[in-house]
């Protein structure tokens, strides 16, 4: 078993390898010096080779890598070009709206996906599956933020129900903040819920043809107990390995919705970056982002190993 | 002479699977009879339909697709009763299964549930159906383990399924089928996936569960040399149709309908010595599926006495001397 | 030996995995097949039946061990070199659904293994794959079906007449008929008779039914848990086995005769897993005959008449004990 | 292509009614953007002020935008700018995706290497890394064709690899072998041939996903330059007036979901009369 979890971190360290290197390499590509990016239009070109010297940026590509790779090992993501800081207290700071939106959404796509899921592997082909079925496609085919401008129209301008953007004043009380999130999470929710009901469907479907399913019918269970002891015990796993690493993506891939409801988190964060090229900014992101990611799928893979009997021995 | 009413009584049962566009029925004029004490081999090859006969008595047939559609299954409780499982109400049906009538499957590999204990999995059915409490299950669980000679059934109770080879887990599917009583055992090809020597002990084991609980037992298998081992009594099966049944002696010495005949004879222990010394099997020619759509006797296209009466006419089913029964139009002839 | 062999392997081993999930699949396998000869190899599962004809075929590698083919040894030649070797060899499978790649239609599969050798172009293509489907009982205007328009049976003979088109020395059948029906099963059978007779190539045919080696084969080797166990020539092993291995192997096939039912000496337990077969012999863990020394070295083979061999050393009625060749 | 084996698929596919009508509302929306010239009523660049925001009308169906140009014919041209990128960034990834899947499943030392990139690849949020690629390469059309691309190449490959893991352990694939068949015929015969099908489910779903990652590119102002009407720019302008005159991005919005639902529709349909034993490796 440690074997197994060391063989894991040895290919977290792998992915993370080669996150970094992709960043690096491909903010190379792109056009423009960062050193002129960075001192503005005015600048003298005696200016510009002055910073480029002390960014390093006259050492061959490969040296730049190679000490901005040691950098980021040692935890240090650089400094934004445009918020005079560090990169890792520029998204430290907008990690809170993005880290509760995240949370409240998956925690709905959930609370929607798994029972829709089981609901209609369970009466497959009938009428529940088909609604289920086909609002969960309708879901997967909205883009969110035409969802979000839509709801924004009726629940916030129209109706008054909620705030229609932002994340309250500053100084605005933790209630205050989380009441900027109904609208936003639950579009978010909405929309991945349809992921989370289409792999329920499947895997469900998946165990309830196999062989045992069938021995427990000849055991004379309760169907109830059929399909919330032997078939959903046996989905759960799965289920929550989805719902896990939807999550993470959601840390990164709630851009547009924070976008459109004016959320200060991280994806805004990411896209005021980009619209104004402050490259250290998106590179941090993006590994801070992939971290997430690599480390929750990590997680759920040492629970799954210390949660199913095949895998303990 | 008066038989004892027999446990398992089936009579022309008929199953009709229909999905959106048109309905087959993979079993007609089906009837068979199990008594308690003693072993029915149901033999058919692959298509015949003794697979889905056995899920239909059991009430397991896939719904909502599949369904009874004619005949009576009836069957002999423990209260003494008689009742027609192909007319009990559905939750009745399931309170039979595992306490009344018990399966084990082809698969023992894949037949338990990976993530519970073998002794969970007894417990459970043996709680749902005598309401004993945890710990009295889980004794009853260990209790069973032993009756299938497990060794060291107390620590093996706490095993999972991945844990044990494939005779191993037929034998925990075994303890589970036994672990309510059962008055009678259905074996699907219990014995298919395992190896020969593996076999012979599942095989034996069986034999000796049925005579010290006066277990009446339907085995279904295509395997003839298994046929020979276990069965007191035997229905062969053609395409969805019992052709023949007799007491495994008078089957196997005196088969009466062509297919039961040829299907002895194609076995490569009966091979005729051919010319230059080698031995050469009789084989019957086609395959299944030439039955499909015949309006006469099914087994007409493939078999070697075909009169042309046999192409127009579809066979009954008759009893003859012995209560040995057949299907086929010149029985008396052959 | 006079006759020269087809096929001769001697202490074939193959090791599947990595410490500490090391199988040992096959282990110092040794036997000959001659011109034209059937040999059947018969074993439960983890006997090392079916890896043992893979590693004849070149379809994987050897551990250690040689093959000679045609009295070359082909054992260490790589994936290029062998490739001529096989057209002289092929291969007949289990699965007649899986065997078939279902998007082809039955020309081309039987045709690419004319194309694979170049063995005919064009008009001659067309009537050399028309003449296969004949031979093996087929249609010639089969050939534009696609496989799942046949049954079981039917799609063993497409696969039997692949094997045939490039007119191999030897076929090895790995458990060719038990996927099939017991009606269909005969004609296969028979069919493999028929050609072999016709075309003289020699077969190893692969199988745990004892009933069907007895009657295709000449020869029978028994194998257990990747070892050898007996080998001799077919009626002489099953009518006179001498390991314990082989007569329990008898003993616990079911018969097709009500009245030959008896009460047998079953064996007790499980087939050990060969991730871990026991040391010296590796039976005797369900041996009636095992003792202390069963336990110390590797049996060799014991002379048991007329090219008969046995691994045991408790078994009676010994002539002196000798290597195998 | 023979046509009694096409009219079985078709019949297959459409054996679900609601396939058959998702079908027909894609060749519909399909049609409308190839023949936009000719059905649109207006032109999509034709600016009348005095016509602006008005609600949609019997002359301007779906109403006008800010310049008073007609919504409907904007949707129209919109859908050859979406519906075009899409198609090409399925085209691309399949090709990509397919040729790197099965390098990865038929080759173990090749097996690691492109798996880990992938894996690294699908740590990113999709909309993300299209963003960060964007914003390396430029905005224009070519480049959210590239970035969308190299966005969902890693899914394609991911799922060719899977079915190729099982079909490569098929007997007919160690028959071609041991017939002495070349590699690159058992890759490119027997094993693609065999792999096809979730190929083709696969490619209904990333046409529907790069739909809508384009429009969410576009609204973010991070895609396809906003002088270029597509559904996403068309959004991301129209929502300025959201309060007064929803029609801007309701009808451009639901020109998205028809044609990603009717995508989806398509593949899910595709899906379940595929060969069950793949169905599995999908």
């Amino acid at each position: 078993m440690l074997v197994n979890i060391a063989r894991r971190l040895a290919a977290m360290l792998a992915v993370m390898f080669i996150v970094a290197t992709m960043v690096f390499f491909l903010t190379r590509l792109a056009p423009g010096d960062p050193a002129s990016l960075m001192l503005g239009d005015q600048a003298t070109a005696a200016d510009v080779a002055q910073l480029r010297k002390t960014f390093g940026l006259d050492q061959p590509l490969i040296v730049q890598y190679v000490l901005w790779l040691k950098e980021v090992a040692s935890g240090n993501l650089g400094q934004s070009i445009f918020l005079q800081r560090p990169v890792l207290q520029a998204i430290g700071e907008r990690a809170e709206p993005t880290f509760f939106l995240a949370l409240f959404s998956i925690l709905i796509a959930a609370v929607i996906g798994i029972p829709a899921g089981i609901a209609s592997a369970v009466w497959r082909g009938r009428h529940a599956d088909q609604v289920a079925s086909g609002l969960a496609m309708l879901a997967a085919s909205i883009p969110s933020f035409w969802l979000g401008l839509l709801f924004m129209q009726f629940f916030a301008v129209r109706l008054g129900w909620f705030p229609v953007a932002g994340y309250g004043d500053p100084g605005a009380g933790l209630v205050q903040r989380l009441y900027h999130l109904v609208l936003p999470a639950t579009v978010l929710g909405i929309v991945n819920s349809a992921l989370i009901t289409r792999f329920t469907r499947a895997s469900m479907l998946d165990v309830l043809s196999e062989d045992y399913v069938r021995t427990a019918r000849a055991k004379g269970l309760p169907e109830h107990r059929i399909i919330l002891r032997h078939a959903l015990g046996n989905t759960l796993v799965p289920i929550i390995t989805v719902v896990g690493l939807t999550a993470a993506l959601l840390i990164g891939g709630a851009i547009i919705t924070e976008t459109v409801f004016g959320l200060p988190g991280i994806g805004n964060l990411v896209v005021s970056a980009v619209l104004r090229r402050d490259y250290p900014v998106i590179q941090g992101a993006l590994i801070v982002i992939a971290g997430i990611y690599v480390i929750i799928n990590f997680a759920i893979d040492v629970i799954y190993t210390l949660v199913d009997p095949r895998v303990k021995t | 002479m008066t038989l004892p009413a027999p446990l398992l009584d089936i009579e022309n049962l008929e199953v009709t699977f229909r999905t959106e566009e048109n309905s087959v029925t993979p079993v007609r004029g089906v009837s068979l009879r199990v008594d308690a004490g003693r072993t029915t081999a149901l033999v058919g090859e692959s298509g015949s339909g003794k697979s889905v006969t056995s899920l239909a008595v059991m009430g397991l047939l896939p719904r909502p697709a599949g369904s009874i559609s004619a005949g009576a299954i009836r069957f002999r409780m423990k209260s003494g009763e008689t009742s027609n499982l192909a007319s009990l109400a559905p939750d009745v049906m399931q309170r039979l299964r595992g306490s009344e009538i018990a399966m084990i499957f082809q698969e023992p590999m894949t037949s338990l549930n990976p993530v519970l204990t073998v002794g969970e999995q007894i417990a459970e059915q043996v709680r749902y159906h005598t309401g004993m409490n945890a710990s009295a299950a889980m004794r009853r669980a260990e209790e069973m383990l032993g009756l299938v000679e497990i060794p060291d059934a107390v620590r093996r109770a706490t095993e999972y399924p991945h844990q044990m080879s494939g005779g191993m887990r037929q034998r925990v599917m075994i303890a589970l089928a036994m672990s309510c009583n059962p008055r009678l055992l259905i074996a699907d090809e219990p014995t298919t996936a395992l190896d020969v020597t593996i076999q012979a002990q599942i095989l034996a084991l069986i034999d000796r569960l049925r005579k010290e609980h006066e277990m009446g037992v339907l085995f279904i298998t295509h395997n003839l040399g298994v046929v020979a081992e276990v069965a007191d009594d035997v229905t062969v099966m053609y395409a969805g149709e019992v052709v023949e049944s007799a007491d495994v002696r008078t089957l196997f010495r005196n088969p009466r309908h062509p297919y039961t005949q040829a299907l002895i004879n194609c076995l490569p222990a009966r091979a005729l010595p051919g010319a230059d010394g080698r031995r050469v099997v009789r084989s019957i020619p086609g395959a299944v599926a030439s039955a499909a759509g015949v309006s006469g006797c099914k087994f007409a296209p493939r078999c070697a006495h075909t009169l042309a009466a046999c192409h127009v006419s579809h066979p009954a089913l008759e009893t003859i001397d012995g209560g040995q029964t057949i299907r086929c139009c010149r029985w008396r002839d052959l | 030996m006079s006759d020269p062999k087809l096929v001769q392997i001697r202490g074939l081993t193959k090791h599947f995995g990595k410490a500490p999930a090391l199988v040992h699949a096959v282990d110092d396998v040794s036997f000959d097949i001659a011109r034209g000869e059937v040999v059947g190899l018969v074993g439960e599962s983890g006997s090392g039946k079916s890896t043992i004809g893979r590693l004849i075929l070149r379809a994987l590698d050897l551990t250690a061990g040689t093959v000679e083919f045609h009295g070359r040894e082909i054992g260490k030649l790589s994936q290029r070199e062998i490739r001529p070797f096989r057209r002289r060899m092929q291969m007949v499978f289990q699965d007649p659904f899986a065997s078939l790649n279902p998007r082809l239609r039955i020309k081309d599969i039987i045709g690419e293994a004319l194309d694979a050798h170049g063995l005919a172009q064009g008009a001659a293509r067309e009537r050399r794959i028309g003449e296969l489907l004949e031979i093996v009982g087929l249609q010639a205007d089969h050939a534009a079906r696609f496989p799942h328009e046949f049954s079981g049976g039917q799609r063993q003979r497409v696969g039997i007449a692949r094997a045939l088109a490039v007119e191999p020395d030897l076929i090895v059948a790995d458990e060719p008929v038990s996927a099939l029906d017991v009606s269909v099963q005969a004609q296969v059978l028979n069919l493999l008779q028929d050609l072999r007779q016709r075309f003289g190539m020699a077969m190893l045919f692969i199988s745990h039914d004892l009933d069907v080696i007895e009657l295709m084969c000449d020869r029978i080797v028994v194998l257990y848990l990747g070892r050898v166990m007996e080998a001799g020539p077919a009626d002489v092993v099953s009518r006179h086995p001498r390991h314990p291995y082989t007569k329990a192997l008898l003993a616990a096939s079911p018969r097709p005769d009500p009245d030959a039912r008896h009460t047998r000496d079953l064996l007790k337990g499980d087939i050990p897993s060969p991730l871990s077969p026991p040391s010296g012999c590796v039976f005797r863990t369900r041996c009636p005959l095992a003792d202390a020394a069963c336990a110390k070295a590797v049996p060799m083979m014991r002379n048991a008449g007329p090219d008969h061999y046995f691994a045991c050393i408790h078994a009676t009625e010994t002539t002196s004990p000798e290597h195998v060749r | 292509m023979d046509f009694t084996a096409l009219r079985l698929f078709l019949k297959r596919l459409f054996k679900r009614k609601l396939v058959l009508f998702a079908a027909i509302v894609l060749a519909l929306v399909v049609i409308l953007a190839i023949a936009a010239p000719w059905v649109a009523p207006f032109s999509p660049t034709g600016m009348k002020v005095s016509q602006r925001l008005r609600p949609p009308s019997m002359v301007n169906w779906f109403g006008t935008d800010e310049f008073g140009r007609d919504i409907l014919s904007r949707v129209i041209y919109g859908g050859r700018a979406s519906l075009g990128i899409g198609m090409a960034v399925v085209l691309a990834s399949m090709i990509a995706g397919t040729t790197l899947g099965l390098l990865a499943g038929y080759f173990r030392a090749l097996d690691n290497i492109i798996m880990r990139i992938v894996d690294a690849m699908m740590s990113l949020p999709d909309i993300l890394l299209a963003i960060f690629l964007v914003a390396v390469l430029g905005a224009s059309a070519g480049n959210v064709v590239l970035a969308l691309t190299i966005v969902y190449t890693p899914r394609v490959t991911r799922v060719v690899r899977g079915s190729t893991l099982v079909v490569r352990e098929l007997p007919f694939v160690e028959a071609a072998h041991v017939l002495g068949v070349s590699t690159w015929r058992i890759l490119s015969v027997h094993i693609l041939l065999n792999v096809a099908s979730p190929i083709l489910v696969q490619a209904t779903f990333i046409f529907a996903y790069a739909v809508l990652a384009e429009a969410g590119l576009s609204f973010l102002g991070t895609g396809v330059p906003p002088e270029i009407p597509t559904w996403g720019t068309m959004i991301a302008t129209g929502q300025q007036y959201a309060d007064q005159a929803v029609w801007l991005v309701l009808f451009p919005g639901l020109a998205i979901v028809f044609s990603a639902l009717s995508l989806q529709l398509v593949g899910d349909g595709l899906r379940d009369m595929l060969d069950p034993k793949l169905r599995k490796a999908l």
